[in-house]
């Protein structure tokens, strides 16, 4: 060698150079290597023997093995591509919120089965007055809030009137049959509703109902009712409570050891990982990664069929999706070109978008299977003949209209829909603007019938088993300017929807929504969509899940097991 | 010295007054209504109010824009309007995990791109040069997005040896933070463990945000090493009999490699801006996705503070790159 | 140290050298013949692209090859053919045999290196190469070897000129002025104590009264370590006043040699004669400057035969046949023209 | 005066070849350079091509309507066939039709954001470089603004702001795009002012208009192209990271970045659908890189390798 | 001998001032003095040196003349206007009548502009001549510098430096200006070529009437072409007079040292052979 130096040099570049290309090339290798125990599975535990590493679980001995003992904990993971903003059960909405809600908190009932029921939780039984004004609960005795203070009537009291003040979340479901005295305290463990009027589905709507532990909220009440704090803290009752709280990424819950109610399954904690590629989440359910995924579509259930140890299920679920036209504005003010379109949609290749099997087709306003929805009410199906009879009959007999679609930005069936509008409507020679927005200036934009764009799209999910819920949000003309219902409005609808949802007899009502129905079919307000299903991909190593179709995505964790 | 660091700093200030500006103004273009978002679809009039006023949006811009100065000289960012968060924590949780996919980046750009360029130089215009122009050229000109999905495909499914995205399996517990860098947190807490799997994390979203990088780092090193090799200081150090090496990886290199500084500096603060594409594919969580989230969100504050953040990331770091010259080259003088 | 004495130094014997340009080869060399004897200076003039600095060059072996390239030529330095020589071989005779220094000093120091660390480096190397260590002899530290060097580079400053050497080693080459910065480098160049320094215009980016310096030390460090120079420059001037011997070169070729009193008071060849009579001096009066007209050849295309022909007032058939080659006038002047010897029409 | 008549003697024709014989020349010589290198060949061979699909494109696309919008739900998700050579997509329409037309809305996305930043660039930057003084620190300040800004992240928020159409998503990109031509300019014409063929036009008393015009930018043409050139394929990159995000081309626009959107859900499985809009993409990026970098070599003196 | 001609040019306590910037603000704290009070003058038809070394402040008064900067202070009288008083207008007119030609023929050339262009600037700007009438004069200027009308649609680039320089006079005496600043006009040149284009700035100078303003730091070229010499040193003048005065008996201990340095081609005046 001619130069130290110089050859010092040389060497140390070829090392970092070395070393370089291994970080980057990486570190993995988990095949054989046997000196280094890589970690075979992303989801299995470091080994190493720390004898200070409290919360880890496996046990060293022999950091060839690879699985997780036996003693492990169980942990669920829920893939869901939406984040968990608010866990105020009094004001955050959305599933994922609502997910968190139902784990660390209780209502006084829960839904269970399917066809769903309202079944006991915090209240263990009650009563209702015969004109269905008068609601009585007997709760259990022995609830406990997670700072042990037991679970009052005074609590619920608490909870409700909290609810009423903030007018936020869920509150629109029963704030227009209740006011601040409606909820009185009968003793420790009785509470009286009495409602302002008759409401039919108002059992219904209660699992959405939480109590919290008044003593806690108190002290946390700051200058806002505790919203700011509640937004990330808790004051419940639930099986869970929180354990990591990281925004955008991941919540994870653990089992709270002093829950008030028996039996559940053997979870430890649960995860609610924010993956926000449904194709993202369906590779974390195939490798394992997690143990559901819940934002799946139907080309994911497709690819994931056959997948060993992932379970399928996809189930019908109380979810609307229609394309409505503005009633009061534009065009699409003559019933003529309303029907022409409904006529010229292709209705099959909605359904073929969604793939084989992952929904039906909608049959007028309600989903088929709640109460009430006719099974055999006629509605439009493709037919260009129709189509072009009604066109000839509407203001623009030749079409050369430009028609607005816009749907909510990054919503991919939305855009595809909107793709297959265009097509269609190309056979009426008329023309369509496909635009995406968010989904806030769309809300914005339903404010008023002049800014509403001809053709929205728009889900909506029934948040309790009743037709009023979808009938009222979605066609009751005091909507309008909602993004529900921006510009349907109907006097004669208007008035069987306010029958329908103050009638308390199941006969009675089925009358007035099967007449509803026709009504709208008749007006030709939207589009008909479909019913998607809900589709959830599982490994097999959950255990006890049971599929209620209403919030199915917002996974009750105290009854599942993990193999 | 001191006066021209003092002095640099001074500058930056109307920069940086400039950037709010021109964020402020940016996202106040916007034509829809955040707030809207936040209220919910079933709010009142009254209720939308009372948020505007809660988040000041119902104020005139011009006294919105210095509220937002004055809470910002406070260290205070605003609250962003979907998340309800303070913006300032928001950044603090999500920004070490991008800096940490940004370091590793520049890391490896630089640890690879410059022995690849002085290669490249050396072998000027035979097969391994034009391989390593072929290679670089191509690596600028593939979509980050493409390539993530491409490393995604090949090494996270079809090879199945590294992690799909994401900074840490959901199910272990990460080491306890110091740093917010999950890597050097591992190494402190002396889990190795936990350090190899962060590494294994890290390495395809590091790889598919340095590639660019890497590629300028050896066009520039290889460009530079060729006109220092033309330098006559190179001609007198040959002639009076030093070896190649010696000059090569002594003489040359601290000259060549002055002047590929400068990329470094600005493609660091690129890659903070450009690791968007990268952690939306990856699932990474940091100031990139957060950023996007809240540009589809149209939701201001995030937006802004993300930008300034950035902003301020790239003015620092092009100081500290104008004084590494004063390390390198003695003949800048500050004053 | 094995040779006669009587060998010239450097012998160059008829040197071809052709570069690949983007245009095409340009024929830059076309066959030269110098002779350097042992403790002689000896000038190489020439104008702008006449070959004479690729010449020093080739003498080093620092013409890159390609786009060099050597159809033919010896070039015996000491007894050996510097161009059948390895590279490992030529690194061993570059500074510690044959030392360079160029023309601006201001481009010839890395400018991020101190003084010391290049001074060192170069001492290092040499000595190491040495097969008996050189002045470091047997020290084996690194620390101390360093030190030595670093003692030997401050007295070789001093040497040259340099006060306060001690501490100005530690300065940056911008820290010097342009007289000082080409004293470094000749402390460098000395470093290796060479038989043969090649000085590439080591004045020409100097000031007249800086120039003048220079000189003086160079002359003065010739004399006092037997240094055999060759001082590469176009100022006629410069060569006049301090070489023994002078070679005159134009287009590729040495047209006239021998030493320097000969030459410039008889100049023979018409291209040294057009160009003593293009400097004006005290004598010269206004119009009766004479110059060279036309312009330098197109090396790509050289003009067949002597390529000074196109502007040779002296044209004669004959010249454009073949290269003359070189009559000796005298023992000590050599001449490569038509005009002389046998081939005189 | 023999000159004169020599001029005027001379026919039109040949008048003009003489005064241009020397352009020929400097034409001729950097074409032969630029020949040198294989791979710029490569490159104008690659640009030309996507250039020539995507002026021709709509003339033989095998199912013209579904870049229109035409949906075939019951094709989707068809591997490559002779059909359908690159398959089709979630609506069964022709991948291969969406591709080339694809190309038109990149390419004019790249042409239209280089002009509009090369225009506003260069004119605050020859302003900036000239003048200097005050003038110089405004504009150079509001430059060294924008690029301060992450400008992906700037134009995204823009894009998303003016609400997603091509036309915003040029008009979000030409705003971050316009300051390194600013500096570029300004760095050259403030260098450019201190030539001595710059000083010897100020002493023959030229204006500054004729110095701006005459000596100054025709001098600075040569880096302009190149980074131009080089900047291309960015500029289509950015395009296509907007329409990524969800900010650029709405549908049923045939946008690369778009399609590569929709496309990822489905891999790996129909692999086909988001491979070759990323293959289009990277191909036309790859050609212009290559195009730029030879045409830096012709045109870039200090760039000579 | 006839009698003296008129001055064409003097300059009087000329100064240029730059100003050295530092400290916090960066505010000037003292001045650079490139010229510091210079005065000469030139009479009509004769050529003036100006002699120095690098950073003496030679190129600043050049500049300063010109108008290319502005001095600090003094005075410039040509034909007996002070320049730095004239109007813009009168100013640009004036400028027609004094040319200058710079050291390097390679930058002082604008790459991108034909010969015709490039000698052609000063009459575009100055003269209604166009088209052919103005090709016409650039021919007949190359002519007068020893180029032909063959090069008239040349590049700068496909000239030598000699040739450049031709241009670079050419363009200088385009306007037929009374004086000519010549900033080392020779000292980029091999000495062939100086030794032409000296004879031929002295073939000009004869025949257009011309008047010099030399610069250079090479005495014997100085001595060569100029009347009278003036030797400046730090940006003053040390000392000024005839040539041959300058030359045989000189003064000033600056001009003695510069003097003895000057290498003469001769090897029987080395200074360094004992």
């Amino acid at each position: 060698m001619s130069s130290t130096s110089a050859h010092r040099l040389f060497k140390l570049f070829a090392i970092v150079t070395l070393l370089t290309l291994l970080m980057a090339s990486c570190a993995p290798a988990p095949t054989p290597a046997p000196a280094a125990p890589a970690p075979a599975k992303a989801a299995e535990p470091t080994k190493a023997p720390e004898p200070t590493k409290a919360p880890e679980p496996t046990k060293a001995a022999e950091p060839t093995k690879a699985p997780a003992p036996a003693a492990a904990p169980k942990v669920l993971i829920v893939a869901s591509g939406q984040d968990i903003s608010n866990l105020d059960p009094h004001t955050g909405d959305g599933y994922s919120n609502r997910a968190m809600q139902r784990n660390v908190y209780d209502a006084l009932v829960r839904y269970e089965g399917n066809p769903p029921k309202v079944v006991p939780n915090l209240a263990e039984s009650w009563t209702i007055s015969a004109d269905g004004l008068e609601y009585t609960f007997k709760l259990v005795k022995d609830a406990r809030f997670h700072d042990g203070s037991p679970v009052t009537a005074e609590a619920v009291r608490y909870s409700f009137n909290r609810s009423l003040k903030l007018k936020k979340g869920g509150n629109w479901m029963f704030a227009s049959a209740m006011d601040e005295n409606s909820v009185s305290v009968v003793d420790d463990t009785t509470v009286k509703i009495r409602l302002t009027k008759p409401f039919a589905p108002f059992l219904s709507v209660l699992p959405w109902m939480f109590i919290v532990n008044p003593k806690v909220v108190e002290a946390n009440k700051g200058q806002d009712e505790g919203q700011t704090w509640l937004k990330d803290h808790e004051a419940g009752s639930g099986p869970f409570v929180i354990k990591r709280w990281e925004p955008g990424n991941l919540y994870e819950l653990e089992r709270f050891p002093g829950y008030w109610k028996a039996g559940g399954g053997n979870l430890t904690g649960a995860i609610w990982k924010i993956t926000r590629e449904t194709s993202s989440q369906r590779l974390a359910v195939q490798k394992g990664d997690a143990h559901i995924a819940v934002d799946l579509t139907g080309d994911d259930m497709d690819f994931l069929k056959g997948s060993p140890g992932v379970v399928l299920i996809e189930e019908p679920e109380f979810r609307t999706f229609s394309i409505k036209m503005n009633y009061q504005n534009g065009p699409f003010t003559d019933i003529a070109l309303r029907k022409a379109v409904s006529y010229a949609f292709d209705y099959d290749a909605m359904l073929a978008a969604e793939g084989e099997g992952h929904a039906v087709l909608m049959r007028g306003p309600l989903p088929p299977g709640i109460l009430g929805a006719d099974p055999n009410l006629e509605v439009p199906r493709m037919d260009l003949n129709k189509a072009k009879e009604w066109l000839a009959k509407s203001k623009y007999p030749n079409g050369g209209v430009k028609l607005s679609y816009i749907y909510v930005s990054g919503l991919e069936i939305e855009r595809k829909f909107g793709l297959i509008l265009l097509d269609s409507l190309k056979k009426l020679n008329l023309d369509l603007d496909v635009k995406q927005l968010v989904w806030t200036d769309m809300v914005a934009l339903t404010k008023d019938p002049k800014t509403t764009p001809d053709f929205f799209p728009v889900y909506q999910t029934a948040n309790y088993a009743d037709p009023d819920n979808i009938a009222y949000a979605a066609y009751h003309g005091s909507q309008n300017g909602n993004w529900s219902n921006p510009t349907y409005n109907n006097p004669k609808t208007n008035e069987l929807i306010e029958r329908g949802r103050t009638t308390l007899a199941e006969a009675e009502r089925i009358k007035i929504y099967g007449e509803f129905q026709r009504q709208v079919v008749e007006d030709a307000p939207d589009i008909f969509g479909v019913l998607e299903n809900r589709k959830l991909a599982m490994r097999d190593s959950v255990l006890n899940w049971k599929f209620v179709p209403i919030a199915s995505n917002a996974i009750e964790f105290f009854p599942l097991s993990l193999k | 010295m001191v006066y021209y660091l003092l002095r640099r700093v001074l500058f930056i200030i109307p920069v940086l007054f400039g950037l709010t500006l021109l964020t402020f103004t940016i996202s106040h273009l916007v034509p829809g209504d955040p707030v809207m978002l936040v209220a919910g679809p079933q709010a009142t009039k009254e209720e939308i109010a009372a948020l505007a006023a809660e988040f000041g949006v119902d104020q005139p811009l011009p006294t919105q824009y210095v509220r937002y100065m004055a809470g910002l000289l406070r260290g205070d960012l605003g609250r962003s309007i979907m998340t309800r968060r303070q913006v300032a924590d928001d950044l603090r949780l999500f920004f070490p995990a991008t800096l940490e996919l940004v370091l590793a980046a520049v890391s490896i750009a630089v640890l690879l791109g410059v022995p690849l360029g002085i290669f490249s130089a050396v072998a000027r215009d035979r097969a391994p040069d034009n391989l390593i122009r072929i290679f670089s050229l191509g690596s600028i000109s593939t979509p980050r997005f493409f390539l993530a999905l491409l490393l995604q495909i090949v090494f996270g499914i079809i090879l199945g040896i590294l992690p799909l995205g994401g900074r840490f399996p959901t199910l272990q517990t990460p080491p306890p933070t110091v740093t917010g860098f999950l890597t050097l947190d591992a190494a402190l807490a002396r889990d190795w463990g936990a350090l190899v799997t962060a590494l294994r994390h890290l390495t395809l979203p590091a790889f598919a945000l340095s590639l660019s990088m890497l590629a300028t780092i050896i066009r520039m090193m290889r460009a530079s090493v060729l006109e220092v090799l033309q330098q006559d200081y190179v001609l007198t150090a040959r002639a009076l009999g030093l070896p190649q090496p010696l000059i090569l990886f002594k003489y040359v290199l601290k000259n060549a490699f002055i002047s590929t500084l400068t990329v470094i500096g600005l493609y660091f603060g690129w890659l903070l801006g450009g690791s968007v594409l990268v952690e939306t594919v990856f699932d990474w969580p940091g100031i990139g996705l957060y950023a996007t989230n809240s540009i589809i969100a149209l939701d201001f504050q995030p937006i802004m503070g993300v930008t300034l953040l950035i902003g301020i990331m790239f003015v620092v770091t092009n100081l500290i790159v104008d004084l590494l010259y004063g390390l390198f080259d003695p003949r800048i003088r500050y004053t | 140290m094995m040779p006669t004495s009587d060998h010239p130094l450097l012998d160059i014997r008829d040197l071809y050298l052709d570069i690949q340009v983007f245009e095409g080869t340009l024929h830059v060399l076309n066959g030269v013949n110098l002779r350097l004897a042992r403790g002689q200076v000896m000038g190489l003039v020439g104008e702008t692209g006449c070959g004479k600095t690729l010449t020093g060059l080739s003498v080093s072996r620092l013409v890159a090859t390609p786009p060099g390239r050597y159809p033919r030529g010896e070039i015996w330095f000491d007894g050996r053919n510097v161009m059948t020589l390895s590279e490992a071989e030529m690194l061993k005779l570059r500074g510690r045999r044959i030392a360079m220094i160029f023309q601006d000093p201001a481009t010839n120091l890395n400018p991020v290196f101190r003084i010391s660390e290049q001074m060192i480096d170069v001492a290092l190397h040499i000595a190491e190469t040495s097969d008996d260590g050189g002045f470091l002899g047997r020290r084996l530290s690194a620390r101390g070897r360093r030190q030595a060097a670093r003692r030997r580079a401050i007295a070789l400053l001093e040497h040259v000129g340099i006060e306060d050497a001690a501490h100005r080693i530690d300065g940056y080459p911008h820290e010097f002025s342009g007289g000082m910065r080409q004293r470094v480098l000749i402390a460098m160049a000395l470093l290796g104590q060479p038989q043969l320094l090649i000085a590439d215009e080591p004045t020409t980016a100097l000031d007249v009264s800086v120039q003048a310096q220079i000189l003086r030390l160079l002359y003065a460090l010739v004399k006092e370590y037997h240094l055999s120079v060759l001082l590469i420059t176009h100022n006629l001037g410069v060569v006049a006043q301090v070489c023994d011997e002078v070679a005159v070169m134009y287009a590729g070729n040495v047209v006239e040699c021998g030493s320097a009193h000969r030459v410039f008071k008889s100049p023979a060849h018409p291209y040294t004669r057009g160009l003593l009579r293009s400097i004006p001096t005290p004598q010269t009066r206004r119009g009766e400057l004479m110059g060279v007209p036309g312009n330098i050849p197109n090396l790509i295309q050289p003009p067949p035969g002597c390529r000074f022909e196109p502007r040779c007032p002296h044209a004669m058939p004959i010249c454009r046949t073949a290269f003359p080659s070189a009559v000796a006038l005298q023992a000590d002047h050599q001449v490569a023209c038509y005009l002389y010897g046998e081939g005189r029409p | 005066m023999t000159a004169t008549s020599a001029v005027t003697s001379m026919g039109p024709l040949a008048h003009w070849r003489e005064r241009n014989q020397s352009r020929f020349e400097n034409w001729r010589r950097g074409f032969y350079r630029f020949r040198q290198s294989t791979l710029s060949l490569v490159g104008l061979g690659i640009t030309l091509f996507i250039f020539l699909v995507a002026v021709t494109g709509p003339l033989w696309v095998p199912y013209p309507e579904d870049a229109a919008g035409a949906v075939h739900v019951k094709e989707r998700f068809q591997p490559p066939t002779l059909a359908h050579p690159f398959g089709t997509d979630e609506l069964g329409r022709d991948i291969f039709t969406l591709v080339v037309i694809g190309a038109r809305v990149s390419l004019a996305v790249g042409v239209i954001v280089l002009l509009s930043a090369v225009t506003i660039g260069v004119l605050l930057g020859a302003i900036a470089g000239f003048f200097g003084g005050l003038v110089n620190e405004v504009i150079m300040r509001l430059t060294d603004i924008f690029l301060t800004v992450p400008s992906l992240i700037l134009a995204i928020a823009v894009a998303a702001a003016l609400g997603p159409s091509v036309l915003n998503m040029m008009l979000a990109i030409s705003l971050v795009w316009w300051p390194g031509y600013c500096r570029l300019v300004q760095a050259e014409v403030a260098s450019r002012k201190q030539d001595l063929y710059v000083q010897a036009a100020r002493a023959a008393g030229a204006s500054q208009r004729r110095i701006i015009f005459t000596h100054i930018l025709p001098n600075i043409t040569s880096p302009i192209i190149v980074k131009a050139s080089l900047d291309m394929g960015f500029a289509i990159l950015t395009a296509a990271a907007l329409g990524f995000v969800g900010v650029g081309a709405r549908p049923p626009t045939p946008e690369w970045g778009l399609m590569f959107s929709a496309a990822r859900s489905y891999v790996p499985q129909y692999w086909w659908y988001p491979i070759f809009p990323g293959l289009a993409l990277f191909l036309t990026v790859f050609g212009f890189n290559l195009l730029g970098d030879g045409l830096r070599d012709v045109l870039d003196p200090r760039a000579k390798r | 001998m006839s009698a003296p001609m008129p001055f064409l040019l003097q300059v009087e306590n000329l100064g240029k001032y730059y100003p050295l910037r530092g400290g916090f603000f960066n505010r000037p704290i003292g001045v650079i003095k490139a010229v510091d009070g210079v005065s000469f003058a030139i009479r009509e038809g004769s050529s003036f040196g100006l002699v120095g070394e690098s950073g003496s402040g030679k190129s600043t008064i050049a500049r300063c003349l010109l108008r290319l900067e502005e001095p600090s202070f003094g005075r410039i009288i040509f034909e007996g206007a002070d320049l730095l008083k004239l109007p813009a207008e009168e100013l640009r007119r004036r400028r027609a009548d004094m040319q200058i030609v710079f050291q390097d023929p390679f930058a002082s050339l604008n790459p991108r502009l034909t010969v015709r262009d490039i000698i052609g600037e000063p009459l575009v700007i100055h003269t209604p001549l166009r088209g052919e009438a103005l090709s016409a004069r650039v021919v007949e200027l190359l002519e007068m510098v020893g180029l032909g009308r063959q090069y008239l649609y040349r590049f700068p680039h496909e000239f030598s430096g000699g040739q450049r320089q031709r241009i670079g006079i050419a363009r200088a005496i385009a306007l037929n200006p009374k004086l000519i600043i010549l900033d080392e006009p020779t000292s980029a040149l091999d000495v062939s070529v100086q030794a032409q284009i000296l004879n031929l700035l002295d073939e000009l100078q004869r025949r257009l009437r011309l008047t010099y303003l030399f610069i250079s730091h090479d005495l014997g070229v100085i001595r060569y072409i100029c009347d009278r010499v003036a030797l400046i040193y730090r940006g003053k003048i040390v000392e000024e007079d005839e040539t041959e005065r300058i030359f045989t008996a000189p003064t000033a201990e600056y001009t003695r040292t510069l003097l003895a340095a000057m290498p003469i081609p001769d090897p029987d005046y080395s200074p360094y052979r004992s």
